[in-house]
């Protein structure tokens, strides 16, 4: 098996995992970084993120304003510490970027422009179009391009960790083109995968969102923290689950059901405001996962808009006008124009909650480490944890550069310490990760079908471990998931291929997102509350005194894993109470 | 909802298949396809590979236009399948990898030769006047963030290079429409110093040279970056260069 | 067993065939022998010009060949064809920014249009035509 | 890579092809009009005389026939190509040899008047 020996090895070249590069690269000219990515970095799902990046640069805005939004918006399960340090770094990170290129949108005096954004106070969302992500992405990626020690692999396919001597020291990947195993040995690791919103039906992730990073941490040892938070973005086009941004509210969108009539101010979020008059934090503009949880309970009550592609309301633009929606929302019209066939500038168009984001992740400390010396994660894919029970949107595409940057100098400085590992250990790891594959790869035969198994997984997680939860609806899919985990054993592959073989690509992937599912259920089961994202039916209140911990997945290789608890880290914000009725101070 | 919005038919597919381990070269293998009307090409892909051919290879991700990876030729034409309506199309449709590029296997190509150019015209801002950090934000105003907003819209989706029928038949010696764009990109910005650099690669007779200004390009670019333009831009200003450069060495400092 | 990456030829004789857009393209590019060989027509008028009287009415009558009619017309379409790829092409190549926005396409090639229509019409007057 | 010297030549082409736009066309109507037997007044033989006698004609008809030349040359390298010739250097050398040429045979005729 070709082996390539490199000092630090990245997984995942999306947003956090540029990062990390070009710190490293800049860093040490001489140091080899070896970045990993199962797809060419500019195809990394930060690229469909819209709306923003949040950092304090305003006059009028603070730190401690910052600090406060995120931990409440997160409910208080944030680390108060790793928030106090993101908040401070989060600028910095922002302006470095606009320094490489960015090309963020400006006020007419050219400095840079802010705005407003569910759940933060001040406008502080830097932004550039509604392609904030786009942009973000292609500038670290082209960034990245000037540095020769960024030895980059891209279309290689990681599958495991190697661990040896107590420490990781590389993994194994699968040169896509090829199909042969690959062995990379590195002093230091870092995992930047991306999130795993694949696992349910309905989601705004892109097909590489599958969980790979978190499923090989997990399989390591590493425990996943907080999963059972699954962020829901309220405003999903119902067939393809595409994103249709928040700025559509924001420009005086409005919701409505069967009957024409706002619901939203019969969930606590009114009074009604004027039509095109939206108003900070009312309404539409309520925090968005309010927003979601007031739609599903529409639709519990029978209000609904009954579609082809399910339960909706309505997200009535009408009244904006061709020309606004022209100007500030040509996106969006694209969008449903091409998927709905709808006009929103003639007709309303239906919409429901979707699948957004992940808040837990690899557990890391501060700084991006995680329990398994030598393994660095940042990211979707990693819980540090600033988000809490609930991410407030721009945070996430800040926090991948926040600590990208922390994970790539940590391991420049722990790789720097080791000792070249062993070689004939690591190769015997690589073999048996050759072996596995061969396996899956030489069985001639499968009873069990891919899609068929990934629709069975998508369908119980929706089900059970969806919006709104109960314990018999979780127990149910802890069940069906543990059973799809065996099943999966007898998968079937069809293509027998070396160069570019999808189908075992895709069986790889359901192995990951049925690991990563199985945690989340598991750990939603176990948090008998309801906390920002985490709503359950039958614990309807937030429970500090038992549940004020982040929960922590232990992977088990035939059993449901092992659920832990650890305090949450509180510095100077005591739990308090989600407030949106008007500004703090 | 309307009917016609709802409607399915069963669409005939014919998809270039390429295996390089038992084709001698490529082959068309036909499917039939239960499509829904408001399906993009790729849901057809989807739906292909899920349930009728897991065997099928091509590339996708984000299935909202922006992540590039899906580019394929559709009756001919240069098209990112999550753009591609199928009620936009009748008959038989015809499913082949992008022109111009190497074929890896069935719908995917090798894009090496696009991932080097790239890299080749330097496409990062190389400051024209370094600043610190502490020192804050570049100042640049709303116009000058105009003047090249456009060009800075390249998702990297290789249309362009093929529709560009020079690229094809130079051998893909050209730089092509995307990559000197990207570089024309930075020399526009405002904050940028680096054109001298840039122009040793992208004023050259594989670069922007090789185009003859076909167009096509910019008829097949799905976020409307216009690298025709662009690349029409940058010959005026490497020909007032050139000239300034010959004939008047003194304007030079 | 593993890679061997198919070379997508392209035939350099008949690709502009594989698309209209390429015809058209193809269209613009032959004006140039249309053009030329009138360019080359009018130098051999100046050079009959400059030999004096005789000549020039010689080439004045050579003008009035079938073939030389035929050629003409030929020439006039591909000459009209070309005057107006350009002008629709030319905004592209020196945008005119007007504060934030640009001044539209449609602007500068109208404005090419109106001054190739004023343009016309005052050689044909110059020329005793109209 | 060097940077190329194709500018040299595109310069005439971009100057002789917006000429060439707006002016071609209606020469050759006028042209037409002489094959078809109606001379128009200024293509009679005192007329252009006069014209390509005095110093702003002999400017005008040259600065025309040069730029049109050369504009027409690189376009015609261009289609030779993209027809299928890949012996490039020997039509460029061609084309503009020819160009060459007759500029100077435009420039000769003119100094005879
Ligand atoms: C539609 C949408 C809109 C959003 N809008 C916003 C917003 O406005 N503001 C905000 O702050 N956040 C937003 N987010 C969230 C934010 O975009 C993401 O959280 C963030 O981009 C994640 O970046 P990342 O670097 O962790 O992962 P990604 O960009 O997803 O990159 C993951 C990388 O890991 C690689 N990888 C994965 N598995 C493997 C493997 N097995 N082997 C090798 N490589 C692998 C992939 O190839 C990829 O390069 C949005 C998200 C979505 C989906
Ligand atoms: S210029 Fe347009 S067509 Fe070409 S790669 Fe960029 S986005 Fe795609
Ligand atoms: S199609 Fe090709 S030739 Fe030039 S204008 Fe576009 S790059
Ligand atoms: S799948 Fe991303 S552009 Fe089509």
């Amino acid at each position: 098996m070709e082996t390539i020996k490199t000092d630090v090895a990245i997984i995942g070249a999306g947003g956090a995992g540029l990062r990390a590069a070009i710190a490293l690269a800049q860093a040490d000219p001489k140091i080899r970084i070896a970045l990993i990515s199962k797809v060419y970095p500019m195809r990394s799902h930060t690229c469909a993120a819209e709306g923003g990046a949040a950092g304090v640069v305003k006059p009028d805005d603070s730190y401690g304003q910052h600090f406060d939004d995120t931990v409440g918006g997160g409910d208080w399960l944030s680390d108060q510490d790793a928030v106090e340090y993101f908040i401070h770094e989060a600028p910095k990170e922002l302006t470095q970027l606009e320094h490489w290129g960015c090309p963020w949108n400006r006020e007419p005096d050219g400095s840079v422009a802010v705005r407003p954004f569910g759940g933060m106070k001040i406008q502080r969302t830097w932004f550039a179009a509604d392609k904030s992500g786009f942009h973000i992405l292609h500038t670290l990626f082209q960034t990245s391009l000037q540095y020769p020690n960024i030895q980059r692999f891209d279309e290689y396919f990681a599958t495991d960790l190697m661990v040896d001597d107590g420490r990781c020291q590389g993994l194994t990947a699968i040169e896509m083109k090829t199909g042969q195993m690959r062995r990379f040995q590195a002093g230091a690791v870092i995992i930047a995968g991306g999130g795993a919103g694949r696992m349910f039906p309905f989601n705004t992730n892109g097909a590489i969102k599958t969980g790979d990073g978190m499923a090989m941490a997990y399989r390591a040892g590493v425990p996943l923290k907080d999963m059972e938070f699954v962020q829901y973005h309220p405003t999903g086009l119902p067939n393809t689950g595409t994103l249709l941004t928040e700025a559509c509210r924001g420009e005086g969108g409005v919701l409505l059901n069967k009957d024409n009539y706002r619901f939203l101010q019969d969930y606590g979020m009114g009074p009604e405001t004027p039509l095109g008059k939206p108003q900070l934090k009312t309404m539409e503009l309520g925090p968005g996962d309010r927003v979601s949880q007031s739609i599903w309970h529409e639709i519990q009550k029978g209000r609904s808009v009954k579609t082809a592609w399910g339960d909706c309301v309505w997200l009535d633009m009408r009244h904006l006008g061709e020309k606004t929606i022209n100007e500030r929302l040509p996106f969006v019209r694209d969008i449903c124009i091409s998927y709905l066939g709808i006009d929103p500038v003639k007709e309303m168009v239906p919409i429901r909650p979707v699948v957004h984001y992940m808040m837990g992740g690899i557990h890391t400390d501060t700084k991006a480490a995680t329990s398994l010396p030598g393994l660095y994660a940042a990211g979707e894919c990693a819980c540090v944890s600033i988000n809490g029970a609930n991410r407030l949107g721009s945070n996430s595409l800040v926090e991948i550069l926040v600590f990208g940057h922390r994970a790539g100098l940590e391991a420049l400085n722990y790789a720097r310490a080791q000792k070249p590992g062993n070689d004939a250990a690591l190769a015997a790891q690589g073999e048996a990760a050759q072996a596995k594959l061969r396996a899956l790869f030489m069985r001639s035969i499968g009873k069990e079908s891919i899609s068929g198994l990934r629709k069975e997984m998508t369908d119980t997680m929706e089900e059970g471990a969806g919006i709104y939860r109960t314990q018999e609806g979780l127990a149910k899919t802890c069940e069906k998931l543990a059973d799809l985990r065996r099943r999966y054993a007898d998968v079937a592959l069809h293509d027998k291929t070396n160069v570019y073989n999808t189908d075992l690509l895709s069986a790889l992937e359901l192995g990951s997102m049925l690991d990563c599912a199985e945690a989340v259920a598991v750990s939603g089961r176990e948090r008998k509350e309801s906390r920002g994202a985490h709503q359950r039916l039958d614990f309807t209140a937030r429970d500090d005194s038992k549940y004020l911990k982040h929960s922590m997945a232990y992977y088990h290789p035939t059993e449901p894993p092992r659920i832990d608890y650890r305090d949450v880290v509180i510095t100077t914000s005591p739990p308090g109470v989600r407030d949106y009725s008007g500004a703090k101070k | 909802m309307s009917e016609n919005r709802l409607g399915a038919r069963q669409v005939e597919l014919e998809v270039l298949r390429y295996n390089p381990e038992t084709d001698e070269a490529p082959r068309y293998q036909r499917y039939s396809v239960p499509c829904k009307n408001e399906w993009c090409m790729l849901d057809a892909l989807n739906y292909l590979k899920d349930n009728l051919d897991p065997t099928l290879a091509y590339r996708w991700s984000c299935h909202m236009q922006v992540c590039g990876s899906c580019g394929m030729m559709i009756n001919g034409e240069p098209k990112l399948a999550c753009k591609a309506m199928v009620r936009d199309y009748e008959g038989v449709i015809r499913i082949e990898p992008l022109a111009h590029f190497p074929i890896e296997r069935d719908l995917v190509s090798v894009a090496d030769d696009f991932m080097d150019k790239l890299k080749r015209v330097k496409p990062y801002l190389i400051p024209g006047q370094p600043k610190t950090l502490a020192e804050g934000e570049y100042k640049q105003t709303p116009e000058q963030l105009k003047r090249y907003h456009k060009f800075s819209m390249c998702i990297n989706c290789m249309l362009c290079y093929a529709a560009c029928p020079e690229y094809g038949l130079t051998k893909s010696k050209f730089i092509g429409p995307a990559a000197i764009t990207l570089a024309h990109r930075y020399n526009l910005d405002s904050r940028d110093g680096g054109r001298d650099e840039r122009q040793e690669e992208i004023a050259t007779n594989e670069g922007v040279w090789e185009c003859t200004f076909v167009g096509a390009c910019s008829d097949v670019c799905p976020k409307h970056v216009d690298p025709a333009a662009a690349l029409q831009q940058v010959k005026v200003a490497s020909t007032v260069d050139w000239y300034l450069e010959h004939f008047m060495s003194w304007s030079k400092k | 067993m593993s890679r061997r990456p198919y070379i997508q030829e392209v035939s350099p004789t008949a690709w502009f065939f594989k698309r209209p857009r390429y015809m058209r393209y193809m269209a613009r590019e032959v004006t140039s022998i249309f053009i030329g060989i009138y360019t080359i027509i009018m130098l051999v008028g100046l050079a009959r010009l400059s030999e004096g009287q005789a000549q020039y009415e010689g080439f004045l009558a050579a003008l009035r060949q079938p073939l030389s009619i035929v050629f003409h017309v030929f020439a006039l379409a591909f000459s009209l064809y070309n005057s107006f790829t350009w002008f629709n092409v030319a905004p592209k190549a020196l945008p005119i920014q007007v504060g934030e926005g640009f001044m539209p396409d449609s602007v500068v090639a109208g404005g090419h249009y109106v001054v190739w229509v004023l343009l016309s019409l005052f050689i044909l007057f110059w020329a005793g035509v109209i | 890579m060097a940077k190329s010297n194709k500018p040299i030549i595109w310069g005439t082409f971009a100057a002789g092809g917006e000429l060439v736009s707006l002016i071609t066309p209606v020469l050759i109507v006028l042209t037409l009009l002489a094959a078809m037997g109606f001379v128009p007044e200024m293509l009679g033989y005192e007329k252009l005389h006069a014209y390509a006698s005095h110093w702003f004609g002999k400017l005008v008809i040259f600065v025309v026939l040069f730029l049109s030349l050369w504009s027409q040359a690189h376009r015609l390298r261009i289609t030779f190509f993209d027809f299928g010739v890949r012996a490039d250097t020997l039509v460029a050398t061609t084309v503009y040899s020819i160009a060459a040429l007759c500029s100077v045979a435009t420039a000769v005729y003119l100094f005879r008047f």
